[in-house]
């Protein structure tokens, strides 16, 4: 049991049992299968779980296979502390896709459950690989299928955003390859681990840091390059829109712990002003436009972009805190429990969107009205989670924020007040969309014909409301998990690279 | 004594006409063919001439593959060309520009 | 003893769990039997904690479980006992009760039945958890809390345009001075490195001295900034001037959460924060400053307010906005004491006169229209009573439960050597002329004079049936709420002046005022502690408060009142002539609510909408991502027309690279 | 002195007819100067040493390539009026081109590399025996390619030219054979008729 390959498992099973659907797809119930697999997977990753010794930094779970000998690039999978909770968002995730797509998607359902399975295999990978090379291709690879989803079971507009997806992300990935050629050209592997151990001067730290931040940042997504994420969640479909919000966003954010603060640290350190910047801008602005969205999708999509400006925050508000270690530990708990928090939070309300959407075809928010009236028992789920969208204390989307502004309060008084108007814009934007689409009286013919939740419906939200309130009444568990990984993330991060005296300071 | 250069003062005049020959020539498939293997042959001189003089085989053996991707070549176009002429009715150069961008 | 402690906010807790999932498995019936258990259960355990810590003077302090560790910081669940968070179960656990059994009756045959008690068990948790926290972080969950409750409640009957509206409002302005307060408390931790009150009160004094960089070149005392901006939590909580639009319109709300949330209990937890938070808001001569401003003005102007208010409800609530107004300067003026006694008894006869209120609007089928009652003495002669002694008590009459505490905030600001207390002192002496003026203007209009239902509901052609008294479980809790009401103001004596808060709050003796010539011997924060010196009993209390200013005002106002409303109404009407300007300025809430609508609410749409078009759509969608595709698509539309497509057009660009590569071997 | 004048001779054939392959306005005389110009050149060549070469380009050129283009010529119903317009109009540019590329390369043919009189080293006797023998052994590998590119060309204008005639009764045996009843037989039920 324990010499199993289990960091392998969790990325083989979904893809493999991914092409197993399609190929036998016509023979068996593919949704049962697809749902069977998902479940074997997220028991394997709570086996990992359990397993998994959270008192230690070391790269645990380790498995390295030669695979092009010549480049020095190896099969190296390895999880942390980072890792592991994002491994089991994804699982979970990934359980309540396919059970979402259980009566709504008809068209080519097999293909369509495949997707989702071979994502949620590639997206482990990303979050085990130590390889730069297997990052990269699993980094990259993890656009097909999505790219598919939305393409294929997307709305009306599907071409567009699929081509703006893909392009987008696309263009911040090119520079990331060329970051990671030099890398290897300069320290002659691969490997991430050696990678952070390797000194760099500050100009190509800066350049490298700059190449991870588009790169990245076009997945978290940070403005300005957040466009892609409306439209893409708009055409997506439910399932897409959901593992795109939890998982996809996630993926971006994870690699800035993995690459970009400890390869680069001392250009994080002089750039981490602009970054900090971007997140304060994408809390506020993108606030503003959340606001007046008539999308009932692209507003949820612009709120995911405002709270992962406080993921992006809470990892470089770290530079500002003149070394003040238990701060900076603060902050980016904050930034990783937000990234949880975000996960579940945002799965939630984009299946109640499309709960919504099955019933009533539309995500124009002025279609509805008084859905209160008809679905009570989603009405009440649908609060709960837009609560927990305002960061209401008790939720989990309070925990990261809370952490966040705390710890920016230490670093500068403003960036405390910029971040806390979240407070305010973010209690605005969602409780006028709940006002306008749950409260008042029926609106219209289409509203009085709805029907409540069916038990497949409520035991999803149900699942996710369980996390939400867990992790907003007691966060302890994740942080424990993550404890030691990041006090090693701040030794390499807060160490500089480049012979200067103190970080960032490099002639 | 007939020394190297006079060689390659042949091989430059045949390929020098060969250009000429498909300025003048633009509109007919057929001769800008033909002006195609004069130019094969004023480059087969050069090396048959300078095998002679370096008294290297090599140079023969690169002729003898010239000559037979060429006679491959010569195969196809001639066919393309009669495709051509049997879905257009016409070799006009000028009528084809479906790669027009 | 900590098992109690736990079951105090847990049992309402499971009521409401219990109300709130199973409702329908469970009835009306059992569904209110369960919440009123749980809440009961919290309140004979209150009872015994306060005697437990009042009595026998234990105190604790002490966690439930670790919410997080992260290095150094310790977020816990925890509570802290002593007599002020004793006091305060006290009261929450009380007044929910009777809230609870009142809405028995008052909610009879509402749909939402089973909601509401899981809402207000929630609240009753909610709350509980907040006085009895241990730290800022909890303080602020149950800060949180209770405005969600009360934002579900607000928008209880979420058919209503109004309510919706309301609730949402309520909640956006709350959150601003939650703004203000989790940044605050990120100050707190900033500074003191824990969010335990007893490590933060310990290490308090590290504080001063320390500055805070507000803009290159400014930098303020960090004391004096974190205060401020708690204040700013405290001043959306309990609804002070600015931030006080959200509490009138709450009114659409059931009448229940209007006594317990909107009256008794929430909008106080701002001046319970302050109270708790003393040793901070000792630090800062500003922020008391400051404090005292907000409060006085608040309690005239939202006073005044309350003369042109038709509505028996918004009568109430702007009365209650005022009388918070008195117990946050009171806080100003360092009379932590005071401010909380007068809490505790505003708790009793404001919860007493809005069961009351909302007794009235039963009787009279929801109408809440002051002009259209009258004469109901004859109809509601329980209520009647209850209601008098609650305007009795609000006002100040004397051996009534309000006279003590307000008399004594008044006397306290009177005292207060900060600079303040000379703009804030007579805001206060007039407050209680308007108090009781509009207090009785409803009390008469209400249940004296003509019974000027009859006729409105003639003129609808309507059969109306006499309005009669409430059921018992309306009329129980009133009856309940008297008894406090009357004789909370003789717990004075132990509760002010035997220094009974001395654990709980800290008044900072050595504080001087600025100027050393002043008054040197005399603490400018000592203002309670010279009225205790001076205090012999209760009944020399009232014979000295009879021949001052405020009972005198307080006469006046009554007097006043009845005159007009009961013998010469065209009083009235001369002065609604006269004075229309003010009449408008008061109608329309001093254009507060319209100039909130349209600069911030309108501003941010018109904001959001700009950026939307502008920068999302124009400048990086349009300009940045689908203008690199055009920038694409141009040049290749431009480079296409070098493809011709004629075969010897490609070779003779074949033939010029075939030059150009042999002029560069020959040249080069 | 006879192989000067013998070249010379050659060579001045050739280079005319290699003036009336681009000149002439018939493909067929084009293709007529052309097998001449082989035939000089071959004759050339044998006098420098490549006999196998010069044999080779008289058999397989001058014998397979050209009649084949003759073929093509000869079957095309050409219309050469106007495939021989704008001569005139090109010929400036034509020899523009021809003039510089020439000028260009006298240039590089100036080169003290290119100034051989004498054979540097002779070429074994046996010419076509010396070339089979390293065309089979050390070239074997191009050699074989070479064939294969022969063999595609092959395959390939087979394809190209290949043409499907719908208008004849061709019979497809197989399918014939395989037919099935349901291809030709539908049973229909119906109401019967009133």
């Amino acid at each position: 049991m324990f010499d199993l390959p289990i960091l392998s498992l969790l990325i083989w099973l979904p893809i493999l049992g991914g092409l197993g659907v399609i190929l036998f797809g016509r023979h068996l119930d593919s949704r049962l299968f697809a749902l069977g697999i998902t479940i074997i997977s997220f028991f394997i990753s709570l086996i990992l779980l359990v397993q998994f010794n959270s008192a230690s930094a070391e790269m645990q779970f380790q498995e390295k296979l030669t695979w092009v000998s010549s480049f020095n690039i190896n099969y190296h999978l390895g999880v942390d502390g980072f890792s592991v909770p994002l491994i089991v968002l994804n699982s979970l995730i990934t359980i309540l896709v396919v059970i979402a797509a259980w009566e709504v998607i008809h068209y080519r359902i097999t293909q369509y459950l495949a997707a989702f399975l071979v994502m949620e295999g590639i997206v482990n990978g990303v979050f085990m690989a130590l390889d730069a090379v297997l990052f990269y291709i699993l980094f990259e690879a993890m656009l097909i299928p999505l790219f598919l989803i939305i393409g294929i079971w997307g709305g009306k507009r599907r071409v567009y955003a699929t081509l703006k997806f893909f392009l987008y992300t696309f263009f911040g990935s090119v520079f990331l390859l060329i970051s990671l050629i030099y890398l290897y050209q300069v320290g002659g592997s691969f490997s991430i681990t050696d990678m952070q151990k390797l000194p760099l001067a500050i100009l190509p730290q800066t350049l490298i840091f700059l190449s991870f931040l588009l790169a990245f940042g076009v997945k978290i997504p940070m403005w300005p390059v957040h466009t892609w994420l409306p439209d893409a969640h708009v055409e997506a479909p439910t399932g897409g829109s959901v593992i795109l919000a939890a998982i996809t966003l996630k993926v971006g954010a994870y690699a800035l712990i993995r690459l970009a603060l400890p390869i680069v640290p001392d250009a994080a350190a002089n750039l981490s002003s602009l970054v900090i910047f971007l997140s304060l801008t994408a809390v506020v602005y993108i606030g503003f436009v959340a606001l007046v969205q008539q999308d009932m999708k692209k507003l949820i999509a612009y709120s995911s972009i405002a709270h992962m400006g406080f993921v992006t925050l809470g990892f470089f508000i770290i530079y500002q805190l003149n070394k003040d270690t238990s701060t900076a530990i603060l902050a980016i708990q904050g930034g990783m429990v937000q990234m949880v928090s975000h996960g579940f939070i945002s799965a939630a309300l984009f299946l109640c969107i499309g709960i919504l959407y099955d019933r009533m075809h539309t995500r124009d928010i002025n279609a509805y009205g008084g859905v209160a009236n008809k679905m009570p028992q989603f009405s009440a789920f649908f609060v709960l989670f837009a609560m927990a969208n305002t960061g209401l204390p008790g939720t989990s989307g309070f925990v990261g924020e809370f952490f966040v502004i705390l710890a920016s309060f230490k670093a500068n008084v403003w960036l405390a007040f910029l971040a806390a108007t979240t407070l305010i814009i973010g209690a605005a934007y969602t409780l006028w969309l709940v006002k306008r689409v749950i409260f008042g009286e029926i609106k219209n013919a289409e509203v009085a014909q709805l029907t409540d939740i069916s038990q497949r419906e409520f035991g999803l939200l149900t699942i996710l409301a369980a996390a939400v309130l867990f992790f907003g009444l007691w966060p302890e568990p994740v942080t424990d998990l993550m404890g030691a990984s990041i006090e090693h993330l701040l030794t390499q991060a807060l160490q500089t690279k480049c012979g200067g005296k103190m970080l960032g300071d490099c002639l | 004594m007939i020394s190297l250069s006079n060689y390659l003062v042949i091989g430059a005049l045949l390929f020098s006409i060969s250009i000429a020959g498909m300025f003048l020539n633009r509109k007919n498939i057929l001769i800008l063919l033909m002006c195609i293997e004069l130019m094969l042959l004023a480059v087969n001189m050069n090396f048959i001439a300078f095998s002679y003089y370096l008294g290297d085989l090599a140079g023969q053996v690169f002729v003898f593959f010239i000559l037979t991707v060429a006679a491959a070549e010569t195969a196809i176009g001639l066919a393309i060309l009669v495709l051509v002429f049997r879905n257009r009715r016409t070799i006009n150069v000028q009528d084809l520009d479906s790669l027009k961008g | 003893m900590e098992l109690i402690y736990l079951c105090i906010p847990l049992a309402p807790l499971l009521g409401a769990i219990a109300a709130g999932l199973f409702g329908k498995q469970l009835g009306r019936t059992n569904s209110h039997r369960i919440t009123i258990l749980g809440v009961s259960i919290a309140l004979i355990l209150s009872i015994l904690v306060a005697f437990d810590t009042i009595g026998e003077g234990h105190t604790y302090n002490g966690a439930v479980y670790t919410w997080a560790v992260i290095k150094d910081f310790r977020f816990e669940i925890g509570f802290l006992i002593d007599n002020l968070s004793a006091m305060m179960m006290l009261v929450v656990s009380f007044v929910s009760l009777m809230v609870h059994i009142y809405t028995i009756g008052y909610l009879h045959d509402d749909s939402g039945y089973q909601r509401f008690f899981s809402y207000i068990s929630l609240f009753t948790f909610s709350m509980l958890m907040l006085v009895m926290s241990n730290n800022f972080m909890q303080l602020f969950f149950g800060w949180e809390a209770v405005g969600l409750v009360s934002y579900l409640l607000i928008g209880f009957w979420f058919k209503k345009e109004t309510a919706i509206f309301a609730n949402m409002k309520a909640f956006i302005v709350n959150r601003i001075g939650d703004f203000g307060f989790l940044l605050g408390i990120g100050g707190i931790l900033a500074f003191c490195g824990s969010l335990d009150y007893a490590e933060v009160f310990a290490k308090i004094n590290e504080l001063t001295g320390q500055t805070i960089s507000i803009l290159p070149g400014i930098s303020w005392q960090a004391s004096s900034f974190i205060a401020l901006l708690l204040f700013i939590g405290a001043m959306g909580k309990s609804a002070q001037i600015p931030l006080h639009v959200w509490l009138p319109d709450s009114m659409e709300g059931p009448t229940p959460i209007s006594a317990l949330i909107h009256a008794a209990t929430m909008v106080t937890a701002g001046i319970f924060m302050v109270a708790r938070m003393s040793p901070i808001f000792e630090l800062s001569d500003t922020a008391l400053n400051f404090i005292m401003v907000i409060g006085a003005t608040t309690a005239f102007l939202m006073g005044l307010l309350g003369i042109v208010q038709n509505d028996i409800k918004r009568v109430v609530a702007y009365s209650t906005l005022s009388q918070l107004g008195y117990m946050t300067a009171a806080l100003g003026a360092s009379a932590y004491s005071a401010s909380v006694f007068h809490l505790m008894t505003h708790a009793f006869f404001k919860a007493l006169l809005f069961l009351a209120a909302g007794s009235v609007i039963i009787a009279m089928h929801h109408e809440q229209d002051i002009r259209k009652m009258g004469g109901l003495k004859k109809y509601l002669p329980i209520t009647y009573w209850a209601c008098l002694v609650g305007s009795l008590a609000l006002i100040g009459f004397p051996g009534f439960a309000g006279f003590f505490s307000k008399d004594l905030i008044i006397e306290a600001i009177q005292q207060s050597q900060l600079g303040a207390a000379r703009y804030a002192y007579p805001l206060v002496l007039l407050g209680v002329f308007v108090t009781a003026f509009y207090s009785f203007r409803m009390f008469f209009l209400v249940f004296h004079g003509k019974e000027r239902f009859i006729a409105s509901s003639d003129k609808h052609g309507g059969q109306h049936t006499l309005p009669h008294e409430s059921p018992w479980t309306i009329t129980l809790p009133l009856i309940l709420l008297v008894i406090p009401s009357i004789f909370a103001g003789y717990l004075l004596d132990p509760m002010v002046v035997g220094d009974f808060f001395h654990e709980a709050i800290y008044v900072n003796d050595a504080a001087h005022s600025f100027d050393p010539n002043l008054n040197s011997s005399l603490s400018q924060h000592l203002a309670v502690q010279t009225i205790s010196e001076e205090f012999h009993g209760a009944f020399n209390f009232i014979l000295h408060g009879i021949s001052q200013w405020p009972f005198i005002l307080a006469m006046m106002g009554l007097s006043l009142a009845a005159y007009i409303y009961l013998y010469n109404d065209s009083l009235a009407k001369w002065g609604y002539k006269k004075l229309h300007w003010l009449y408008n300025l008061l109608d329309h809430k001093y254009y507060a609510d319209d100039f909130n609508q349209t600069v911030f609410a309108k501003g941010s749409i018109y904001l959001g909408k700009g950026l939307s078009v502008f920068g999302e759509r124009i400048l990086i969608d349009g300009f940045m991502v689908n203008g690199t595709a055009k920038a694409v698509a141009w040049s290749a539309s431009v480079m296409r027309h070098l493809q011709t497509g004629y075969l010897y057009d490609y070779a003779f660009v074949m033939f010029g690279g075939l030059v150009l590569a042999l002029s560069w071997f020959l040249f080069f | 002195m006879f192989q000067q004048l013998v070249f010379y001779l050659f060579t001045g054939v050739l280079i005319i007819s290699a003036i009336g392959v681009v000149t002439v306005r018939n493909p067929i005389y084009a293709a007529l100067c052309l097998i001449l110009a082989f035939f000089s050149s071959s004759a050339i060549w044998l006098l420098s040493g490549a006999e196998f070469l010069g044999i080779v380009l008289v058999l397989v050129y001058v014998g397979a390539v050209m009649v084949l283009f003759l073929f093509v010529i000869m079957l095309l119903d050409l219309n050469l009026d106007l495939l021989k317009e704008g001569f005139i109009r090109y010929l400036p540019i034509g020899l523009g081109a021809a003039f510089i590329v020439t000028l260009e390369m006298i240039l590089v043919l100036n080169m003290p590399a290119f100034k051989i009189s004498q054979p540097l080293a002779s070429l074994p006797a046996n010419n076509t025996e010396a070339l089979g023998k390293i065309l089979y052994t050390d070239y074997a590998y191009p050699f074989e390619i070479a064939a294969v590119i022969l063999l595609l060309a092959i395959v390939a204008a087979i394809v190209l030219t290949l043409r499907r005639r719908t208008d004849t009764k061709l019979q497809n045996i197989s399918e014939q054979i395989q037919v099935s009843r349901h291809d030709r037989l539908r049973l229909i039920k119906m109401q019967a008729e009133k």
